[in-house]
This record gives structure tokens, sequence and C-alpha cells, in this order.
């Protein structure tokens, strides 16, 4: 039987937006929480332990104090953009998660629940269109802020953000040779069909996505706009409170944006792994959403040792490594995969 | 009647509660040293005392984002104003603490350029002893502060704050 | 059409500036311009305080001056006076001032290895270098009670003898601390981030640095071999043979090779001292009252930042009538804007970091 | 010539030049605790810096020490006196340089001869108030600018004079 026509109509789809506005906040949480215990073990440290059970409130106390910080506007600052910014950051990364699928659709009592709000042809193309208006966020921001630090944080975000859209750009074309659409779970379906992964078919073009992507996220070694030792605290330096925590919950939500695009483009969203060996048969019973979050956390955690290990780049360096190595190995791995893709 | 030590800390309380406790767990020091007490304030967070456990590792650099000032070294009267001004840049539920004696008292310094002790800069809420006070020193007065943050009533006292 | 140059204020609170240094940067987009140090934030008055202390009180006073290797500043300050006293220290108390003075060179260059990383972004190596700082620290604890302001010397030779504990705990140390900067070395050396940041950076030439009155670290960094603790042997360093590493680019990676290397030689200098450690007495007989006759000296000794030197004038009583300190980090830092100049912005923090200033003993 | 040099051969012959070159312009020289001193008028005092630096190869500048001798001095000699602290690197030879200097009177700058004097003269300039000509810049190294007085004359205070912080 069908379920009542309110429950379809009105119930799931506002359980999947308050699902969908959960899912990265509830990411971004546990993420606050696993950089700083993963940061600290990594230092020889214990990281902050004493807040709830092993200190796993300690994002929920951040959040809740910035909640009651008093809200500071700087008085030259251009109050419009100052306020919009934080917005501008956060939304656009928490609208690209309506396109991110889950997991496989499944049917209760002859209803299809999709694990996504939104299911578009051009899905890819959505979210990476969101991700880059996030930048807008941070160059108002910085600019708004009517400071010398701010200011250059601005600067070098958007020469950084426009130098690494190129190439992760272009290995999102290598992905769609395969996969001949941009829709996120037709490709993972194509995944699934073809049973391999894009990862291991495009080593090169996983490699080029995941060092752009660090760099879009405005993560080390890549974190000039923010660079503490140099820029006090890059383009957030005047923002307090509510509005720092946009920024702060933003670039956690980014980084898991950025991990499950990886997921979903490289590693076969929620496929489980090695699907043609029979003796691992038993490990298609684990529902497809929990393998596709043991992948993002992994390259979460990869964020976090990368974070933890290397030193800053320069800023000429870092458009150095953009312009004359990212971009043209990705623009060689295009032409490259598209030779053997018709060729073969 | 609010015993600081509530059992409970996030399901059961007043508003009053929930504020302090998460103010109390989440006190962000601003990254600023003047003299040899910013070594000792460093090394508290350093692998061996681990000031993170108390989740107060992440040194803002910008007073925007502090909640703590930690006024760790000699103040001289050139820093003065800064100091001041960084303290008024500090969003408002903002905590002093005096580290050390030059800080509390112009410690082993009664010359023509040493402030004799910050408070007559900015107010003060705990003050350590020591030159430089040892890690557990700070610990210890950062853990007096944590309890007077929870005896504190933030929605009541928010006028008063500026009173002070 | 002007380009307008930003004037960039770096400091007096500022991350990466170590302390209360106050820089005036003249900065076009990225690239340096000019670069003015601003001083004074930090200056107590210390030469003022001296001449109105006794010669004893003014021991721990020189403990706060460069306050990551206080027992340097004690060395430097209690042979000036003994030299100016003629006092000879028995050797058994050389010796272990030389024990101390090592040891507090490995913990100023561990301190410095940490910051100096956490500049350039590698914020792990900041933790690292603590760590195995810690291990000095607990020697200084255990012998004199202090970590940081150790107060471990007198006039006429040190307070405490080496008890069986304290030379344990040293013997740890200089197990622990080899593997720990290999550790960290791993880290640093050969990272191509680094170099890039480092190789090339902040060049200064062994003219300029004689010139500039660049001393230690820096100096045999840009190739001149002057070290006063083997050119001008003072406490029985002649008694010990350590190598002085020198380098010729003096850019910011020699200097911390430079810096590393030293920690290597630090090792084996206070591990000899320890071994042949002579027995006798550790302290020579100093009146309570010390009343030194008129005269005037200036001796300086091999402080983890540079040639660290004392000018006492004495009028016969019991106080000093003139104590000048010559401050390495000072001159040191004086060539600053001749390194950055035509660098990024981003550099004039590395190079900073490389010289390993401490404002306590610029400021005075 | 000192007698007891005889045994610093080195020092004797650095001793025996300036002699030569100088004469009478060298108002004194000591030897104490192994550390040659020599006094010098103001007016010579860049020349025998030159000749120091140029003809003798003390080319770094160690240190320079102002001095006030209020309460010490002999009759008749200046109030304040500027010590030179010179050294030669390879044979680790070092040298001091003395002049005397009244109150009010100004110093040549000697930072065209030696660059690391640049800091070192605005530091007694503000810790004595003793005037360099042809200096680049003489203000205040650490007090700021407004402060009056200095602090390391005799007659100022300890605990300075505005208590006003």
């Amino acid at each position: 039987m069908t379920a009542h026509p309110l429950v379809v109509d009105f119930l799931i789809p506002v359980l999947k937006i308050a699902a969908v506005i959960l899912y990265p906040l509830v990411m971004v949480i546990v993420m606050i929480w696993m950089e700083r215990r993963v940061v600290a073990l990594i230092q020889g440290r214990l990281g902050p332990n004493r807040v709830g059970f092993e200190g796993i409130l300690q994002p929920a106390a951040d959040a809740f104090k910035l909640f009651f910080k008093e809200d500071i506007i700087p008085r030259q600052a251009d109050r419009f953009l100052f306020n919009l910014s934080p917005v501008l950051v956060l939304v656009s990364s928490l609208l690209a998660f309506c396109f991110i699928p889950l997991g496989e659709s499944f049917r209760i009592k002859g209803y299809t629940l999709t694990l996504w709000v939104a299911e578009s042809p051009v899905g890819l193309l959505l979210v990476l269109g969101l991700s880059s208006i996030g930048v807008f966020g941070i160059i108002f921001g910085g600019w708004a802020s009517n400071s010398k630090y701010p200011l250059m944080g601005a600067l070098r975000s958007v020469v950084q953000i426009l130098s690494y859209e190129i190439p992760l750009g272009m290995t999102v074309l290598t992905v769609i040779f395969f996969s001949r659409s941009i829709d996120l779970v037709a490709i993972v379906n194509h995944q699934k069909d073809a049973r391999i992964w894009f990862g291991f078919l495009l080593p090169v073009s996983f490699v080029v996505f995941w060092i752009s992507g660090i760099a879009e996220t405005n993560r080390a070694p890549f974190d000039l706009p923010e660079a503490e030792s140099e820029l006090v605290a890059g383009y957030h330096t005047e923002y307090s409170g509510m509005k720092f925590a946009f920024f702060y919950i933003a670039e956690y939500a980014h980084m898991v944006l950025v991990s499950s695009l990886v997921v979903i483009l490289f590693f076969g969203g929620w496929l489980p792994p090695f699907p043609n060996v029979a003796a691992l048969a038993f490990l298609h019973r684990i529902p497809g959403f929990l393998w596709y979050l043991a992948k993002i956390m992994f390259f979460l955690y990869l964020y976090v040792w990368i974070r933890a290990t290397l030193p800053r780049y320069r800023f000429d360096a870092l458009i150095k490594l953009a312009w004359k190595w990212l971009i043209p190995l990705s623009a060689l791995n295009l032409v490259a995969v598209a030779v053997l893709r018709y060729v073969l | 009647m609010n015993s600081p030590e509530d059992k409970h800390p996030f399901i059961l309380t007043r508003l009053d509660q929930a504020i302090t406790w998460a103010q109390k767990n989440s006190l962000w020091p601003l990254g600023s040293g003047l003299a040899c007490c910013a070594i000792e304030m460093i090394a508290t967070a350093a692998a061996r005392f681990d000031i993170a456990r108390f989740g107060m590792e992440l040194f803002r650099a910008s007073p925007r984002q502090a909640d703590l000032f930690i006024v760790a070294g000699t103040l001289t009267r050139k820093m003065a104003p800064i100091v001041r001004r960084l303290w008024e840049q500090m969003p408002d539920p903002k905590w002093v603490v005096a580290m050390g004696n030059c800080a509390v008292g112009g410690g082993p310094f009664p010359t023509y350029s040493v402030v004799q002790g910050v408070d007559r800069v900015i107010p003060v809420d705990v003050y350590i002893a020591g030159c430089p006070p040892s890690p557990q020193g700070l610990l210890h007065g950062l853990m007096i502060l944590q309890k007077k943050i929870s005896l504190s009533h933030p929605t009541k006292d928010i006028g008063l704050r500026h009173a002070r | 059409m002007a380009f307008k140059t930003i004037d960039l204020n770096m400091g007096p609170q500022h991350p990466s500036t170590h302390g209360v240094l106050r820089l005036r940067l003249a900065v076009d987009n990225e690239l340096v311009l000019r670069v003015e140090p601003v001083l004074g934030y930090l200056h107590r008055g210390m030469e003022k305080l001296w001449e109105s202390q006794t010669y004893v009180q003014a021991v721990p006073l020189t403990d706060r001056l460069d306050y990551l290797a206080s027992l340097s500043n004690n060395l430097a300050y209690i042979l000036a006076v003994e030299k100016l006293m003629g006092l000879e220290v028995p050797k058994r108390a050389q010796y272990i001032r030389v024990i101390l003075a090592e040891l507090q060179r490995l913990a100023s260059h561990l301190a410095w290895l940490g910051f100096m990383a956490n500049d350039i972004g590698a914020m792990s190596v900041l933790l690292y270098g603590f760590e195995a700082r810690e291990g000095v620290l607990d020697v200084f604890e255990a012998y004199s009670g202090g970590r940081l302001t150790v107060h471990g010397m007198r006039i006429g030779g040190v307070p405490f003898d080496l008890d069986e504990r304290v030379i344990g705990l040293v013997r740890r140390a200089l197990d622990e601390i080899p593997r720990k900067v290999a550790d960290i070395e791993g880290l640093l050396s050969q990272n191509r981030i680094w170099l890039h940041r480092t190789e090339g950076i902040g060049v200064l030439s062994a003219a300029d640095a004689v010139a500039y009155g660049v001393t230690g670290p820096a100096l045999r960094a840009s190739g001149v071999a002057w070290d006063i603790r083997r050119d001008v042997p003072y406490s029985s360093y002649g008694d010990f043979d350590f190598a002085v590493p020198v380098f010729g680019h003096g850019d910011v990676y020699d200097r911390y090779l430079v810096r590393v290397e030293e920690i290597r030689q630090s090792l084996r200098i206070a591990g000899q001292a320890l071994e042949n450690l002579p027995p006798g007495d550790f302290r020579a007989r100093v009146p309570r009252v010390l009343k030194i006759p008129p005269g005037e000296i200036f001796h300086s000794i091999e402080a983890p930042k540079g040639e660290l030197g004392f000018y006492i004038r004495s009028d016969g009583s019991d106080k000093p009538e003139r104590v000048k300190m010559r401050s390495p980090s000072f001159l040191n830092l004086q060539a600053l804007e001749l390194m950055c100049k035509e660098n990024l912005f981003s550099d004039v923090v590395g190079i900073l970091g490389s010289l390993d200033v401490v404002l306590g003993e610029v400021d005075k | 010539m000192l007698d007891d040099l005889k045994d610093a051969p080195a020092l004797k012959r650095v001793e025996e030049s300036l002699r030569r070159r100088f004469g009478a312009a060298l108002l004194a020289a000591s030897f104490e605790k192994g550390e040659l001193q020599f006094e010098a008028a103001r007016e010579t005092l860049s020349g025998v810096l030159e000749f120091l630096k140029t003809g003798l190869g003390f080319e770094s500048l160690t240190d320079m020490i102002g001095l006030d001798l209020v309460a010490s001095r002999p009759e008749g000699a200046g109030r304040f006196a500027v010590l030179y602290q010179l050294y030669k690197f390879p044979e680790a030879l070092r040298v001091r340089l003395r002049v005397a200097v009244d109150d009010g009177e100004a110093l040549p700058s000697v930072t065209p001869l030696f660059r690391a004097a640049d800091w070192m003269e605005r530091e007694v300039f503000d810790m004595f108030g003793i005037r360099f000509e042809g200096h680049p810049g003489l203000t205040r190294i650490y007090l700021p600018d407004e402060f009056e007085g200095f602090p390391l004359r005799k007659d100022f205070p300890l605990e300075g004079r505005e208590r006003g912080l």
C-alpha cells in the first residue's frame, strides 16, 4: 500500500531537509573534535578530554560560548559586506550538501526513499559552483574589515582559489569521460556497473584533485589566507562571536564537502570495496552509508595529518605549484585520458 | 542552591549554568606574551602540561576571537596603551589573568619604565604569583578562573562587567 | 601612476615577533621595501637597577635578560665580576658551570627550533622542540629549583654540588635529546617546502655580518669562524674538544644548520665535562659583603645568541658604579633591515625567526 | 711604553704603532687585567678609530659604553665618557678607546666607519643625552620620544620622575 500522501509530500521532504542541514553540522562537530584530538596526539599530547566523555562536548562548548560573545563590527567597516560574507561562506557550503548523495535509494513499503535531497542531472556542476561561491565571502569579508591584515588575506585567497579551480575542473572532466554524466548518483552507479573505482583508473586525476581540494579549502600547507604566523588571523581577523563561528564552521563544512566529492568521484561513494572478489561478498550486507562515512573519515583524517606535519608554502611557490605543475599535469592527463578512452 | 560542580552539565541546568559551563570549558587565550612568563605559558601549552585538556590550546592571534588575556611578563610604560587597546578589542565576556610578579605588581623591577602592576591598566580577574610561575602554578590559576566563571551569572551582570 | 605602498605594522603584539618587538614595514603588496624595528616595549631599566643593587643581588636579575638562556647570562656576569676581582674559581666549579651552560644552550636552541618551525608553519615541531627541552628543564629544576630563571651560579662558583640525582638526569637528557633532534631533523632538513622557505632567504654576507656586529650562529652561518669558547677560552673550555660549525651562504637554512650542529656539539661538551668531573670543592671563599677595589673590565662569553659581554666599573663600594651589557640579539636585530630587503612578507617571519632574537636581552 | 705589555707582544705592536702615528694626541694608555685602553681627545676620535680599523685591522666594534662620572671624575675632566670596545678577528685582540665628553658637548658619529654603531649611539643618546653629529637618525631607541630626562645619569631617580602609571 502506498504511504499517506501527507507523509510522502510533506513529512519526508522536511525530514530530508533537516537531515541535510544536520548532516554537515554533525560532521563539522565530529571534525572539530577529531582535528583537535588527532593534532594533539600527533604532537604527543592529549587534547581536550575534560569536557564530556573524552572531550566530545568540546565543540559544543565552543559553539555555545561563541553564541554568547559580543558581536563587534569595526567602525569604518563596510557594514553590509561585513555581515554578508560569513553568511555567504556558510550557506554556500551547506547548500552544496543537498546534492551530495549519501547512499543508495531503497524502498520502504512501496516508496523509494532517496538518501539525497535534490537529485539533478547537473549535480556535480552545482556542487563545484557553490563551493567556489564561498570564496566571495572570504574576499568581501577580508576587504570589508577595513584593516590591512584581512585585506592581504583576502588578496591571497583570491589568487589561490582562482589558480586551483582550473586543475580541479580539468580533473573532474577526466572523470566525466568515463561516467558520461555529471549526475553524482550516475557517477557512482557507473562505478558500480564497471566494477572498478575511478580512483584506480585515473590515479593522476585523483592526486591533482586532492591537492587542489586542499588548496580550495585554504588548509595547510596552503593556508596562506589565514596564515597565523604572518597575517595574524588572515581574512577573519576582525570577526568575533557567531560571525567568526560561521567562518570556522564553513571551513570545516567545506573540508567535508571536498572529501565527499573525492569519495564520490574517485572511490565509489557508498560502494563496498572489492566488488568482484566473491569471498568478500559479505561486505555487501553493510549498508552503503557506512562505507561512505568510513571513506570520508579517512580523507578528513588525511587533512588533519597533513596540517600537523607540513610547513606552509610561501605565496609565490603556491602559485608556481599551481601554474607550473598542477595545470600542465592535469591538461596532459586530460588529453591522455581522452586518447585512451576513445582510442582503446 | 546551584552547586558549581554540577554533575549533568548540559541537560538539567538553568541557562546561566549552561552558559558558564560553555564559557568555562572553551576559554581561548590571546596569543600574546610580554616576557619570560610567556615562555612558561607556552611550556604549559606544550606536550607535558598540555593546557589543551581544558580546551584552551587554541591561542587566538587576533583579540577579536580571544576570551582570555593572559598578561604574561613585564608591562612597560611604552607597552601599556597597547595592552589597554588589546583588552578593549576583545569581545565582551572576557577575562584577564595577571601571570607573574611583574604583571601582578611590577615584580623585581621598581624602575622608571615599568608599570607596577597590570591592574593599573586593565581590570584583572586572577593574579598568579611566581617569577615565572611554574606551569602547574599557571594551570592552578586557570582552574581558579574557571571556578570563578562558573560562579558568575552571565545573564544578570552583563551590564556590571563594563562598570568594573 | 605612483603606486601606494602599504605601511604595515608587525608587532608589538604579533604571533611571530617572539615578544614585544614592533616592525614597521613598507610593503608593496607582498614585497618588503623597508623594515624598521621599533624597540623599547620591554625596556625595564636593567642597567639603572644594577647600579642601585650589590654585585650579588644582580645575579638573579641577569636570569631575566635572555630568559631562554638564564644560566648563560649568569655565567657572563659572574665571570666579569670574578675577572674584576681577580678571583680564581676551583676547577670543579668551572666544569659544573660548563655543563650547566651547555645544557642551557641546548634548551635555548631547542626552543628556537620550535619557534622558527612554527613560524614557517610546521606547528608540531614546536611541541617536539619543547618536549625535548623539558628534559633539560628537569635537570635545572632538580639542581636549583628554577625551570626558566634558574639562578644556578654564584660569584665564586656554583651554589650546590652535582649529586647523583642531578647527574642521572643530565645523563638521561644527554641520551634522549639526540634521538628527538634526529626526529625533528628528519621532519625538516630535507623537506621540500622547508628548503624552499629557507634556502637563499635573508642572505647576510660575511663582511656585512662583521660590519653590523652580528655574532653567534648568525655570524658562523655567514662563514666567519669565530666562537669565543674556542678562540678566547673561559671557564676551562679549552679542556674539551668540540667542533665549531661554520657554513658559507649566510641564509636562513645555514643558520638552521649551524644551530642544529651546535646542539650536537653541546651534547659532546656536556658529556666530556660530566665524564672527567674533577674532585674538590665547588665554591671559592667570597666575603659576605663584597667590596671590589676601583677598576673596570669588559668580558664576554659565547651565549646561545652570540657574544654576550659585560662591562663592569667598580668604585670600591659594594655596588657597581656602572654595568653595561653587550647584547647579541640587539646587534643581530640591527642587521634585519639588510636581510629583509627585496624579500617577500612571509620571509620576514622566517628571517626574524632565524635570528633567534629575545626581547628581554634586546631592550634590557 | 707600558712595561707590563711585554707578555702580550701583539698588543705591544698595536700600542707602538698608535704612539708612532698619534704621539701626543694619545692622551693616556693603560694595561690592566689584560686589557689595553687608550684615551683620546674628542677631536682625534675619528682619526684614531679610522687608523685602528683600516691600519691595524680592528674591524669589529663590539660595544659602546656610556659613563656618567659625575661622582668619580678627576677635576676638570668632562662629566661623561664614552668607551669604544674594538675587536680584531683572526688574532682575537681587544682594544678599548676612551673619550671624555662634557655635558652638552657632542661627539662625531662613527656610523660611517662601523655600521654597528647606529643603534649603539642611539642607546648612549637615549640613556645619557650625549649627542652624536652626523648620525643618520639620532632618536631615542628604548624610551618613548616624549620621555624627559636621561635615565642612566646619576641624578635621575631609579623609579623615575613622573609617577603617572
